[in-house]
């Protein structure tokens, strides 16, 4: 990281003698500027857990239960009140010691009506379901993670994937890549690419530009992606921006066709190059 | 997933033995755990208890905590296909090092390795179940002498200070270990620095030099030096260093590597005796003397030097014979009612009884 | 065996116990013995303080759920206002009316149960309504002031009902009797 | 326990030893504490884990080595994990130098802008964390201009 930082030192340095440089030198003309938009709508819930992390977790979890300390009853429960009453009938206590009787497992050791060898376990009581009971009072009941975009995988739908970051894809004269637009008058990169996005897919969207300086950029030659660091004439450059959609809709009035897609969706729609070339913009998760 | 868990439940009823293997290339027996308890290890507690407990009455009372065996299910799985990966590159390596270092990442967190290696004897190690021949229970070895016993030797080293009264430093690679294998019945491994009793080390001690480092151990040879620095000069009113035993062209391997009697008689012929055996006889009221034994590295070529004095210069010795030292062990000896009977059975002159000092006040 | 062993125990308990080793190291003279020996915890046999937990299913106010874990005996809770509802973390909302935070709170509760008492804002108390010892004293406060400039704080209402002011000085005497007068 | 007793009024009240009188209540074992001492202790009890600590965890020498796998598989998965993630940041990072840099030669008016320092700049006030499971109505597909700041 030290390496790193001492390189940003350097370029820092070396702005200033290149800027007077850059100043004389006569500039690439704007229509070979384009600013590409890379819109993200991120997770709305949490990860899917791989096999070991949901077997890890419980194993875990299932230890620092077995270690807990006694639930302190008399604390949450005021003696002799109703509620205490209603909470010692929910619990199942644990098996007592009987004289005369062989307890393969060991005598039991009860301390404040718990098992010691094993993990308590606490059972709420809870009342009744019933007609009566306000919007307030009633269980909590969680919404499903998949929703009906997933179901009918709808990609222009932002309700799909809930647990992965989606991005936001067009199709331009046959081939899916992210949105780009002209800069016009010079004005900016960041401005452009949102005054692009409103001007295609309309005014009902609300996004938020991470940050004005451009994440990569993408160089093209005749028509074909070349490698970043290439220079020289005749290059068509994008310059892409990040941002993220926080409400609203992409809803473009032409016949444009787009699609919210997560990484690996991606990569199967686009070209092998465009991927490679865009691959570590897309999150794994 | 529901069913590989189905189908190992099943197998841990039946328990007709366990289906997984490690990724291993070689069919070294020190890599499988002990039928007795290997199923247990890798397939779950059974229902009639660990193996490992004695005792009908705990084995009965034990249960394994829950999740387990699902959590281990998948992480062993895991392990394994790293184990696979790193096996495929020790295929390619060149470079032994790297590939013993390779290796022992495949095996490392092998649980039937770090099993025999947990709950076996590791000093005087039974190949069957740790073997210092793969590299992996060479690197468990190394990390438990640093956790302490390469510690403990250092402090004793420098507090007592040899290090700078023998040789000026030392960079320890290999475990000393150090034993008087005789009738006294002192028959325990010497801790460093322990005062010994002049009765025991009566006859030559046995080292075992245990190397961690992948050498070729065919070709490279080792001397052994032991030094008493505190020998009295008395016409120049200080001490002086003489050398109570030195052998050289020791070869061994990881797990032969204890040069006692028994090896040096096998052995007779192929090692050189640099000078024979003068067991510690301190004098009378002079404060302990340390014997520091010192282990090093030849190389490849022979020393066949004999010495006839007993006054020595170590650092002139290791200098001239460009030798490695790799570790060091102390013991140390004070006058007691044994000595004259060491002294008779060695054909010596009777000791000097110097007078004595009270307190602490060194000579000057 | 049997005899000497409990004639050694006698001896001891008979002999006055002169040091009492506490702690390593540590040594209390002569004294009555500590009724519990004070345990000692060794290296390793600390054991930190895990206090049950329950898994909380906590539900905001637009039904977005988070399993949290709390010491509260209590396996479920429902917020009804939080950023996920309220006018200010959501700018760009046009379906949240801007609802009283307050509604059916403490402060909601004290206006309610006050509100008779809510005389402070009007200059003259509507006639008919019962003269509360906070009024007369209110007008009081503005006589005075009308006399001498005396400026007494307004916040005196805010203490309660049976506050008192607290007199400062001969000033305070001097009017009152002028307005037994 | 010593009793006064007061049999003839012209006597000196005496000292009287009377055995297996009670002198204290029936429960005396129990502590008749005032309300408020009792809070304090039943609070300070709950910290105590005296009376609430389980049995110590003992494990087999299977079940340990078995515990020591699980463990270092989780290690070696968290430290795969790491690493690839901090090869994306590089990259992502790596990848902005190169666009600016590109940006200074090709444009200086787009490169100054996009370099100019961003005071002031926080997250979006409705930026959300995941939740476990999803709201009610997942998405707001209507979007309002937010009031203007007085």
């Amino acid at each position: 990281m030290a390496s790193r930082g001492l390189l940003t030192f350097q370029r820092c340095l070396s702005t200033s003698p290149a800027t007077t440089s850059a100043t004389s030198a006569p500039a690439v003309p704007l229509s070979t500027i384009r600013s590409t938009l890379l819109l993200t709508r991120t997770p709305v819930v949490t990860p899917e857990l791989t096999p070991f992390e949901t077997h890890f977790y419980n194993y875990q979890s299932e230890l620092e239960r077995r270690l807990m300390w006694t639930f302190p009853q008399y604390f949450y429960y005021k003696k002799g009140s109703l509620s205490e009453r209603r909470f010692v009938k929910a619990q199942k206590g644990p098996v007592s010691k009987q004289p005369g009787v062989f307890f393969k497992k060991g005598i039991p050791d009860i301390v404040h009506n718990r098992e010691r060898r094993e993990k308590q376990e606490v059972i709420i009581p809870k009342s009744e379901e019933d007609e009566s009971m306000s919007d307030f009072n009633r269980a909590v009941v969680p919404n499903s993670r998949t929703t009906k975009a997933d179901e009918d995988n709808d990609i222009k739908s932002l309700e799909r994937a809930l647990h992965r970051s989606l991005y936001l894809i067009v199709k331009e004269n046959g081939s899916w890549k992210l949105p780009s637009f002209a800069v016009e008058d010079s004005s900016n990169l960041h401005r452009a690419a949102e005054s692009g996005l409103r001007s295609l897919g309309g005014e009902q969207i609300n996004t938020w530009t991470v940050a004005r300086s451009p994440a990569a950029v993408l160089k093209y030659q005749n028509g074909k992606l070349v490698a970043p660091e290439t220079q020289g004439e005749g290059l068509q450059r994008e310059y892409v921006i990040k941002s993220r959609i926080l409400s609203g809709l992409f809803a473009p009035e032409k016949a444009t066709e787009f699609a919210w897609l997560n990484r690996e969706e991606i990569e199967q729609k686009v070209s092998p190059e465009y991927f490679q070339a865009t691959e570590f913009l897309f999150s794994k998760v | 997933m529901l069913r590989s868990n189905i189908i190992s439940q099943c197998r841990r009823l039946l328990s007709t033995g366990t289906t997984k293997t490690w990724a291993s290339k070689t069919t070294a027996p020190s890599l499988k755990a002990s039928t007795h308890y290997r199923d247990a290890l890798l397939d779950g507690i059974p229902s009639t208890g660990p193996p490992s407990l004695r005792s009908r009455k705990y084995k009965q009372r034990y249960s394994s905590p829950e999740g387990i065996n699902e959590a281990f299910d998948v992480a062993y799985d895991f392990l394994k296909s790293k184990s696979e990966a790193a096996y495929a590159k020790a295929a390619e390596a060149k470079d032994p090092q790297e590939k013993a270092q390779l290796e022992t990442q495949a095996e490392l967190h092998n649980p039937e390795v770090n099993f025999n290696f947990a709950y076996n004897e590791k000093l005087e190690n039974d190949t069957q179940y740790i073997d210092y021949e793969l590299p992996v229970y060479r690197e468990l070895k190394k990390k438990h002498w640093e956790n302490y016993g390469q510690m403990l030797t250092m402090q004793r080293l420098e507090t007592l200070a040899a290090i700078p009264d023998t040789l000026p430093t030392l960079e320890p690679k290999a475990e000393i270990s150090l034993k008087f294998q005789n009738h006294t019945g002192v028959n325990r491994w010497v801790e460093a620095g322990k005062k010994l009793s002049s009765n025991a080390t009566t006859f030559p001690p046995s080292v075992k030099i245990q190397e961690f480092d992948a050498l070729d151990l065919t070709k490279g040879k080792y001397t052994i030096l032991i030094v008493n620095p505190d020998v009295p000069d008395i016409e120049n009113n200080t001490y002086k260093t003489q050398i109570a035993w030195g052998l050289s062209n020791l070869s061994i391997t990881y797990n032969d590597n204890f040069i006692n009697p028994a090896k040096l008689l096998k052995d007779e012929g192929k090692y050189n005796e640099i000078i024979s055996y003068l067991p510690p006889v301190p004098e009378k009221n002079l404060p302990a003397q340390r014997f520091v034994t010192w282990v090093f590295r030849q190389g490849e070529q022979s020393l066949d030097i004999q010495l006839q004095k007993r006054d020595f210069d170590i650092r002139q010795f290791v200098e001239d014979f460009k030798l490695e030292a790799i570790g060091a062990h102390i013991w140390r000896s004070e006058w007691d009612l044994n000595v004259r009977e060491v002294r008779e059975l060695y054909g010596l002159p009777q000791g000097t009884v110097f007078a004595k000092v009270k307190g602490t006040r060194r000579l000057r | 065996m049997f005899r000497s062993l409990t004639k050694t125990t006698t001896n001891t308990i008979s002999t006055p116990l002169i040091t009492t080793k506490r702690f390593a190291g540590q040594y209390v003279l002569d004294g009555p013995l500590p009724r519990r020996p004070l345990k000692k915890i060794t290296l390793g046999k600390a054991r930190p303080a895990i206090y049950y937990k329950f898994n909380c299913k906590t539900e905001f106010s637009d039904g977005a759920v988070v399993i949290r874990r709390s010491q509260t005996p209590k396996d479920e809770l429902r917020l009804i206002s939080d950023v996920r509802n309220h006018p200010l973390w959501n700018p760009h909302r046009s379906d949240l009316e801007a609802i009283d935070v307050n509604a059916g709170g403490k402060m909601e509760k004290f206006k309610q149960k006050f509100a008779a008492f809510n005389v402070i804002e009007e200059d003259v108390p509507a006639p008919g309504a019962v003269e509360t010892k906070e009024a007369t004293k209110k007008e009081q406060v503005k006589k005075e002031e009308n006399d001498d400039a005396f400026l007494l704080d307004d916040y005196l209402d805010l203490l309660g009902q049976n506050v008192q002011d607290v007199q400062k000085g001969g000033k305070l005497a001097v009017k009152q009797k002028g307005k037994k007068k | 326990m010593l009793t006064q007793t007061t049999q003839g009024s012209l006597k000196q009240p005496t000292l009287q030893l009377l055995r297996g009188l009670r002198t204290k209540s029936k429960n005396s074992r129990v502590a008749t504490v005032s309300a408020a001492t009792q809070r304090i202790i039943t609070g300070l009890s709950v910290l105590s884990g005296r009376k609430k600590y389980p049995r110590i965890l003992k494990l087999s020498n299977e079940d340990l080595i078995r515990h020591d796998t699980i463990q270092a598989a989780w290690a070696q998965y968290q430290r795969d994990i790491r690493t690839d993630r901090q090869s994306v940041l590089d990259k992502q990072y790596d990848s902005i130098i190169n666009a600016m840099e590109d940006l200074k030669i090709t444009n200086m008016e787009l490169f100054k802008i996009a370099n100019k320092k961003e005071k002031g700049k926080r997250f979006p006030l409705d930026a959300r964390i995941p939740v476990d499971f999803p709201p009610n109505k997942v998405w707001h597909y209507e979007v309002k201009a937010p009031a203007e700041k007085k």
